[in-house]
């Protein structure tokens, strides 16, 4: 066998002194994929960070990482970073925050192309190339856009492009699935095979069992920042040895086959949507006259392909976006539609999490404090009580008090999610909005979460929205699904109906594609992109 | 640069007012249009630098016994454009000041002219009747802005003069060039140019010189003056007793409608302390009368000194202990506001309470005029006749600060001014100032030299006091 | 954008309007008027009063505030009350001068605030980036009168490299002698580096540690580039108001460098008018920096908007 | 840097000798006057002890006047609760810096509010409209973040959100902003004494010092040069300490 090209050996981080990795060993081959996978929170990004000689600020690294047999700890981080620039192509679990937000994304992907290329011809073709590798049509109206005007999938994807643009000998792709719908994510896979098989070496850090099966030639399990166990994945995904990771595996969601009994929530109570609709200021039309009804109790799924406009309804929803035209309305009375009208108390009955969870929290107090806010907010309790409160319900949601009083930036993806939707929770509101709240999740927690969630619609009477492409998931406890394609609403039934009788092409591929999971990359329904 | 000395274009440097600016002499009152009047026009006669007047334009002048008829003696002179200067460009210069529309500062000085009975008696030959007498009616005709304009001109923007420069260009606030004039009665001038260089910040005409853009610079302050006297690139010129000082107390009004007072404040100043540091030594020290080393000026009285416990007596006996009054001041004069702030404290050393009040420069000598108990004024030479008959006398209207009227001192005047014989009118003139000198509210602290310099390379140039005829006279100037 | 420009041109003419109004009460309350500061120390009552009546200041103020007012919707500001020159053309004289000083000092200031702030805020905390502020605070406190006659005592009278003052040369012809302006450049680049450069390395300094740069910066990008072209535009909201300032306060006239340098621009100018209680003038310059300070805060706020297209999610 | 003057504007009253003219003026640096006089005649070192108390009070108060009102005002302006009412608003503010400020300072001047107090508040007035846009434009970025909107959500109050959250994140600008400030208003507080506003000429303030002295900067140049480096030691030291304080805060912030 080849040389590694990067290899870590005794790899050792620590926050203070509670380690986050320890001892670790990889070696990166060229024509690799190795798969990092583990619950959240086990030191995947850390791991991913580690293996460029980075790590957070308050994390040390002690060991050796060797990038083509150069020694990238310890060198100064100027040196570092030259040396791996050139090698190492990296795609962060949030790429919203690695887009310039002044920059428009084509000129970026254009200056970035020329790192490589000279003239013009080749810049633009080496563009089109990553975009189309990214599974993004380079659509000049995309490229023209700034990062804010797409959709979390689309800035996935454009930091993504980014990274190939690079052509890199080593790829570290943390999440790199985590806003893709199904479909898109088959195509992913897809390039990313082709291009291991063109001898790119890559770690894929992800708690995404699907994607590790799909792509990784050698898995490794992480667990608290150790390595529990290793081998080839074929092996290891099929006859797991360690019991943690047959746990991971066990919790595999499958679409629920079995019909649920329908709950009848009241007509005209909870949160209400009519004729939403909203065109951007460059003329893309986003929503189109969506109508919508979440009575308390019940929990309407919303899918559709990565730019359907599952977000932008979302955010006029909780006032956060205005539209065009079209009514919000909580219990038959109209909402304002913009957050700053409604009244305080108005506004802490219909909650959003973010699908951004990191950028929705203030980076510089303990998460603990700004999730106990809104216990004092929402609830009037006094600050000790809320405290407890919000240390309670964190810890529900897997999250122990000494990571909640940490700032939002020591914490993992899938925790800050977490942490999120706990804020939103403790406002008990009458409708809960969450978007993509389990693409950073790993099975366990994303069950645990589900459950979570179903029990307080249950037994608080929320109206929840479920934001997600994950059909299998969300599929386990919403009532209705409603499919968006290019912001209308192109179908919408109950949980079972869709999911057995889909009616729409969408609705099928995104079945298709989650159910079966072999059958979309054999479907030829590659180079489609959510039509907008 | 200094290119100028190579043709013979002598660069002066000026304040300047901006567009206020023009080239009439009869309405100029800045300093600046008084150098180019002078440059391009005549008087009759002019002032030596003790304001006795040296003739001009004039050859020679005669009163009758009277004093009302005057008749004048033109020299030949021509004005630029080879017209002779006659008697009726004079009357008609005359007239053009004393006519209201023309608001000229020297208006008033020509009220007493009855114009109707004057006349020219031939081109040459010139006669001025007067409605009252006045023997030292000629020092009127070499007051600032009474130059002599050819007969019939309103226009000035391209002006024609007798002087020794005739115009060449000219915009208000921008450089003004002015040529020899070859047929100056006087004789050709030395510069074949003269151009007028508006430098308004003091310092910066101060490095104009010393870097030789410019040959001659007006106005410099006492503490420029002593730099410049250090340095080999510059010549400092400086005219002693050339600007009295002085601060006008308001006697028509409470407080010092109480003699006492006045009399307080006249002893608690130490006017030696004010010539040292606010004129930085470059002064004299004034005596309380206008005019020290003028003709007329009465040298024998003994120089006042300070007392303060005389001071807090006459406040005792007025019952004014604590006196609390405004000192008005500005940034019209440098001098002002250092002088201000010692007064202020001299003053308290007294047992009053003083408090300097700063106003707006621009209007702060006709604020002064209406407003307030204590003002710092200032005046530049003057004949002395002219400074008792306009500041003094009881019709001097606003312009007399201090609000003095006393019949007493304008018989004093007015006998003198009617008095043929000069020893006999010197002596009029000396009691009316003794007079003035206690009761007239002026306290007159000190004497501002004048100051100019010039380039180390520039000769004929002396110092003079303003208005007098060697003030800003460029006529012998000479590029070493 | 576009609706926003509108939106703001209509305001920006009723502000004017406000300015005029305001400009024209806050002048005739000061005691005087151009009559008595035209006739001098010594004039007499009866002298003022014909004088005024011949300038008809004894009008009522409402009425030649209208008289002002139409002229000025006609396009003309009126004449000087001290020379019956046309304020405009008084106003473009002072202009020439200005305008050249302006871009010169922009042309400097710009450049070397981006330089200066780039550097400090990338290596903030470093020695050199205390020692470079250290110089850049300095030269902004230290006086500027004293600065100016310090170079000049050097420069001018010391070495002789550079012309001490302008001495009577003015407007555009200033342009043909650049010596004479090297010095009041200087002077008015030291006054207004510190507040751009210091906003400049502030907000390099911040977005230099935002992941977006170091995520293209591992592109191998070059640092230029990643300077000029990713930090930069997040870190120059502040510094652009900032800059509005700056060439505000240039076009509004350097009274200071005027003077030392003997250069007639529109800030001697102003304060001329003030001083001569010129109400038309004054006016005027009034009206022409009014419309310079609202055209510049429009361009800053475009740019500002510009800065941050995200804001378009929130309005 | 900063300590000298700071020291010496607490401490220097006490320790100072009569500021009154008591000798010839602009006397060189002697045994009696260790440097020398002013062009009063007075004792510069006494001077100097006893002129920064005035300078340091006046400029501070007007400084924390406008920007205690214009931060708030500039972030409630970005807020945009009442889009009508903030753009009145700032339309008014660039109604104020479109005034030309010294016929501001000569109308009060003339019509008799000559007070110290009224001056730190005109001065304030005069600085407010900048600071407002200053701020507001630093604030353009934070205010549309994600955080703000969850903070919304919460329930927050604004003004916690905006002078929480927000208000931390332009911390950057408007400190910078503040320190460059600070040397405009030192010198605007002694040149408006020059139109008979606020501090009387012969006060002993540091920046009115520099002014009185002008004259003598080749003369005598301790006059204007002690008063002038204590001024720029002042805006050097504060706006080093302010850098100090914000690069402290940032590696907090990163850490
Ligand atoms: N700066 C820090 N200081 C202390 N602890 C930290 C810091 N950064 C991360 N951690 C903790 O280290 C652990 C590993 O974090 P990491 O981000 O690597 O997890 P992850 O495997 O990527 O999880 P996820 O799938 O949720 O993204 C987490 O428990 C996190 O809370
Ligand atoms: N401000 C905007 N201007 C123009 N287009 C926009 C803007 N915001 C969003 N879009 C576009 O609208 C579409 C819908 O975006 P939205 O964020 O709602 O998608 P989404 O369904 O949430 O996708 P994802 O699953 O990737 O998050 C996308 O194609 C996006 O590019
Ligand atoms: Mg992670
Ligand atoms: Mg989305
Ligand atoms: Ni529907």
């Amino acid at each position: 066998m080849s040389t590694p090209i990067l290899s870590a050996r005794d790899l050792h981080a620590c926050a203070d002194t509670r380690p986050l990795l320890v001892d670790l060993d990889i070696d990166v081959l060229p024509g690799e994929i190795t798969a990092a996978i583990g619950e959240s929170g086990s030191g995947k990004t850390t791991l991913g960070l580690a293996l460029q000689g980075e790590s957070r600020p308050g994390i040390a690294l002690t060991g050796a990482v060797e990038l083509r047999g150069v020694q990238l700890l310890g060198l100064p981080a100027t040196q570092r970073r030259a040396i791996r620039a050139t090698a190492i192509g990296y795609l962060p679990q949030h790429p919203a925050a690695v887009l310039n937000p002044v920059r428009r994304v084509g000129s970026v992907l254009d200056e970035l192309a020329a790192v490589r290329c000279a003239t013009s011809q080749e810049r633009a073709a080496a563009v089109a190339e990553a975009l189309e590798a990214a599974r993004l049509d380079s659509a000049p109206d995309l490229l023209r856009r700034y990062p804010h005007q797409l959709s979390g999938g689309q800035q996935q994807r454009i930091a993504l492009a980014q990274v190939l643009l690079g052509r890199p000998e080593v790829l570290v792709l943390d999440e790199p699935a985590t806003g893709l719908d199904s479909i898109t994510k088959a195509e992913t896979v897809e390039t990313l095979t082709r291009m291991s098989s063109r001898g790119t070496a890559m770690v894929l850090l992800t708690h995404d069992l699907w994607l590790a099966r799909r792509l990784a030639d050698q898995v490794v399990v992480l667990q608290d920042g150790r390595i529990v166990e290793r081998g080839p994945a074929s092996r290891l995904l099929a006859a797991p040895s360690h019991a943690h990771t047959r746990n991971l595996l066990a919790a595999e969601p499958r679409l629920p086959t079995t019909p649920r009994d329908e709950p009848a929530g009241q007509t005209g109570a909870g949160l209400s949507a009519r004729g939403l609709a909203k065109t951007a200021r460059n003329g893309t039309r986003l929503l189109d006259g969506i109508d919508l009804d979440v009575p308390p109790g019940r929990c309407i799924a919303v899918a559709g392909r990565s730019g359907a406009g599952k977000t932008t309804l979302a955010r006029c929803l909780a006032g956060l976006t205005r539209p065009d035209t079209g009514q919000v309305l909580l219990d038959g009375v109209p909402l304002a539609t913009d957050i700053k009208r409604r009244g305080r108390s108005k506004r802490t009955r219909v909650q959003y999490v973010h699908q951004d969870a990191r950028a929705s929290f203030d980076e510089f107090r303990p998460v603990l404090a700004q999730v106990a806010r809104t216990a004092q907010l929402a609830c009037g309790l006094g600050r000790e009580k809320a405290r407890i409160e919000a240390a309670s319900i964190l810890e529900s949601l897997g999250l122990s008090a000494s990571q909640a009083t940490r700032r939002p930036g020591a914490l993992s993806g899938g925790q800050l999610q977490r942490a999120a939707l706990a804020r939103a929770l403790l406002a008990r509101p009458v409708a809960l909005i969450c978007d993509e709240i389990t693409s950073g999740q790993d099975l366990i927690n994303q069950a645990e979460l589900l459950d979570l969630l179903a029990e307080t619609v249950r037994t608080a009477a929320v109206g929840l929205v479920l934001i997600s492409h994950d059909l299998p998931a969300v599929a386990a406890i919403a009532d209705e699904i409603h499919v968006l394609e290019a912001g209308r609403c192109v179908e919408h039934s109950p949980t079972q109906v869709l999911l057995t009788e889909p009616r729409t092409t969408v609705a099928r591929e995104l079945v298709d594609s989650a159910s079966g999971g072999d059958a979309t990359t054999n479907s030829g329904l590659m180079g489609r992109e959510g039509e907008h | 640069g200094g290119g100028g000395s190579s043709n013979g274009r002598l660069r002066v440097a000026f304040p300047t007012a901006g567009a206020k600016e023009s080239l009439d002499p009869h309405t100029s009152s800045l300093f600046v249009d008084q150098a180019r009047a002078k440059a391009l026009f005549d008087t009759l006669v002019g002032y030596a630098d003790d304001m006795s007047v040296v003739p001009r334009l004039a050859e020679s002048w005669e009163p009758d016994a009277t004093g009302t008829r005057w008749l004048i003696r033109l020299r030949d002179a021509r004005f630029h454009d080879n017209r002779p200067v006659t008697a009726d460009d004079v009357l008609y210069s005359y007239r053009r000041i004393a006519d209201a529309a023309t608001a000229s500062p020297a208006r008033r000085q020509f009220a007493a002219v009855d114009f109707a009975a004057s006349r020219a008696r031939s081109a040459s030959e010139l006669e001025l009747v007067l409605q009252a007498p006045d023997f030292e009616f000629p020092s009127v005709w070499g007051a600032p802005a009474t130059e002599i304009v050819p007969a019939g001109t309103t226009d000035f923007t391209a002006p024609v003069g007798s002087g020794p420069f005739r115009f060449s260009s000219f915009q208000p606030g921008r450089p003004a060039v002015f040529a020899r004039f070859d047929g100056y009665w006087g004789g050709p001038p030395t510069p074949a140019e003269l151009e007028f260089v508006p430098i308004n910040e003091e310092s910066a005409r101060v490095a104009a010189l010393m870097s030789g853009q410019v040959h001659y610079i007006h106005d410099v302050s006492a503490n420029s003056a002593k730099l410049l006297q250090g340095d080999s690139r510059a010549q400092l010129l400086a005219a002693s007793q050339g600007t009295m000082q002085a601060v006008a107390l308001k006697i028509d009004r409470p407080p010092f409608n109480d003699p006492r007072l006045v009399r307080a404040v006249l002893s608690s100043v130490d006017r030696k302390a004010l010539v040292d540091v606010a004129l930085s030594g470059h002064g004299q020290l004034g005596n309380d009368l206008f005019g020290m080393g003028l003709k007329y000026y009465p040298q024998d009285l003994p120089q006042r000194g300070r007392d303060v416990d005389l001071a807090r007596d006459l406040l005792r006996q007025a019952g004014a202990e604590g006196l609390q009054f405004e000192l008005l001041t500005s940034a019209a004069d440098p001098y002002f506001e250092s002088a201000a702030t010692l007064i202020a404290q001299q003053l308290g050393e007294a047992g009053m309470r003083v408090t300097p009040r700063m106003g707006p420069s621009e209007t702060y000598f006709s604020d002064i005029k209406k407003n307030g108990v204590a003002a710092h004024t200032r005046t530049a030479t003057l004949p002395l006749t002219t400074f008792m008959g306009q500041r003094m006398r009881g019709d001097a209207g606003s312009n007399n600060y201090t609000g003095y009227r006393s019949p007493e001192f304008d018989a004093l005047f007015t006998r003198a001014l009617s008095t043929v014989d000069q020893a006999g009118r010197a002596r009029l003139l000396a009691d009316a100032q003794r007079l003035a000198r206690d009761t007239s509210g002026l306290v007159i602290w000190g004497f501002s030299d004048w100051n100019v310099a010039v380039s180390s390379a520039v000769t004929g140039v002396r110092p003079a006091p303003p208005n007098s005829l060697d003030w800003a006279r460029f006529d012998r100037a000479a590029l070493g | 954008m576009g609706l926003f420009v509108l939106r703001r041109l209509g305001a920006a003419a009723l502000q004017l309007a406000a300015v005029a109004v305001a400009v024209f009460a806050l002048t005739s309350i000061l005691p005087g008027d151009t009559a008595v500061v035209v006739l001098g120390e010594h004039a007499t009552d009866e002298q003022v009063t014909a004088l005024r009546e011949q300038l008809g200041l004894d009008r009522p103020l409402w009425e030649r505030f209208l008289d002002w007012l139409g002229s000025v919707v006609h396009g003309d500001l009126g004449q000087s009350l001290l020379t019956g020159e046309a304020v405009s053309d008084e106003i473009a004289r002072g202009f020439a001068t200005t305008a050249l000083l302006t871009l010169l000092a922009l042309a400097v200031v710009i450049p070397l605030a981006v330089a200066a702030g780039v550097t400090t805020g990338l290596r903030q905390g470093s020695l050199l980036d205390r020692v470079l502020n250290g110089v850049i605070v300095m030269l902004n406190s230290v006086p500027e009168f004293a600065l100016a006659l310090l170079l000049v005592a050097l420069f001018a009278l010391q070495l002789g490299w550079l012309p001490a003052t302008a001495a009577g040369a003015s407007g555009w012809s200033l342009a043909t002698q650049p010596a004479v302006l090297v010095l009041p450049v200087g002077v008015l680049v030291s006054k207004q580096l510190c507040a751009l450069a210091r906003q400049v390395r502030i907000g390099v300094a911040e977005a230099d540690n935002a992941e977006y740069a170091m995520h293209v910066r591992l592109h191998g990008l070059s640092e230029g580039k990643v300077v000029f072209r990713h930090v930069l535009p997040n870190a120059l909201g502040p510094a652009v108001q900032q800059l509005a300032r700056a060439v505000d306060g240039l076009l509004g006239g350097v009274v200071v460098v005027e003077a030392i340098f003997a250069l007639p621009g529109m800030g001697s100018g102003f304060i001329g008018a003030v001083m001569a209680r010129d109400l038309p003038s004054v006016q005027g310059y009034a009206l022409v920096f009014a419309a310079t300070t609202i055209t510049l805060n429009l361009l800053a706020d475009v740019t500002s908007r510009r800065l941050v297209p995200q804001r378009e999610v929130v309005a | 840097m900063l300590g000298v003057p700071a020291l010496v504007a607490l401490v220097g009253p006490a320790l100072a000798g009569p500021v009154r003219s008591v000798a010839g003026p602009l006397e060189p640096p002697g045994a009696e006057f260790p440097l020398g006089t002013d062009v009063l005649g007075r004792d510069v070192l006494a001077l100097a002890l006893s002129g920064g108390t005035s300078i340091v009070v006046l400029a501070g108060l007007s400084l924390l006047l406008s920007y205690l009102v214009g931060v708030p005002l500039a972030l409630l302006v970005t807020s945009r609760h009442n889009r009508w009412a903030d753009g009145f608003l700032l339309r008014v503010m660039d109604f104020v810096l479109a005034l030309p400020g010294l016929l501001v300072l000569l109308v009060l001047a003339a019509t008799g509010w000559r007070g110290v107090a009224t001056l730190v508040v005109a001065i304030a007035v005069l600085q407010l409209p900048a600071v407002v846009r200053i701020v507001r434009s630093a604030a353009l970025a934070p205010g549309c973040r994600a955080a703000v909107e969850a903070m919304m959500m919460q329930g927050e109050p604004w003004w916690r959100i905006h002078l929480g959250y927000v208000g931390r994140a332009v911390l950057g600008p408007v400190l910078v902003d503040a320190g460059n400030r600070l040397s405009l208003v030192l010198y605007l507080l002694a040149s408006a004494n020059f139109l008979g506003l606020g501090l009387a000429p012969s006060a002993s303030d540091w920046a009115v010092l520099v002014e009185r002295n002008k004259e003598a900067l080749f003369l005598q140049p301790l006059t204007v040069l002690v008063p002038a480096a204590l001024l720029v030691a002042l805006c050097m030291g504060t706006n080093l300490l302010l850098d100090q304080s914000l690069a402290r805060r940032n590696g907090a912030a990163t850490a």
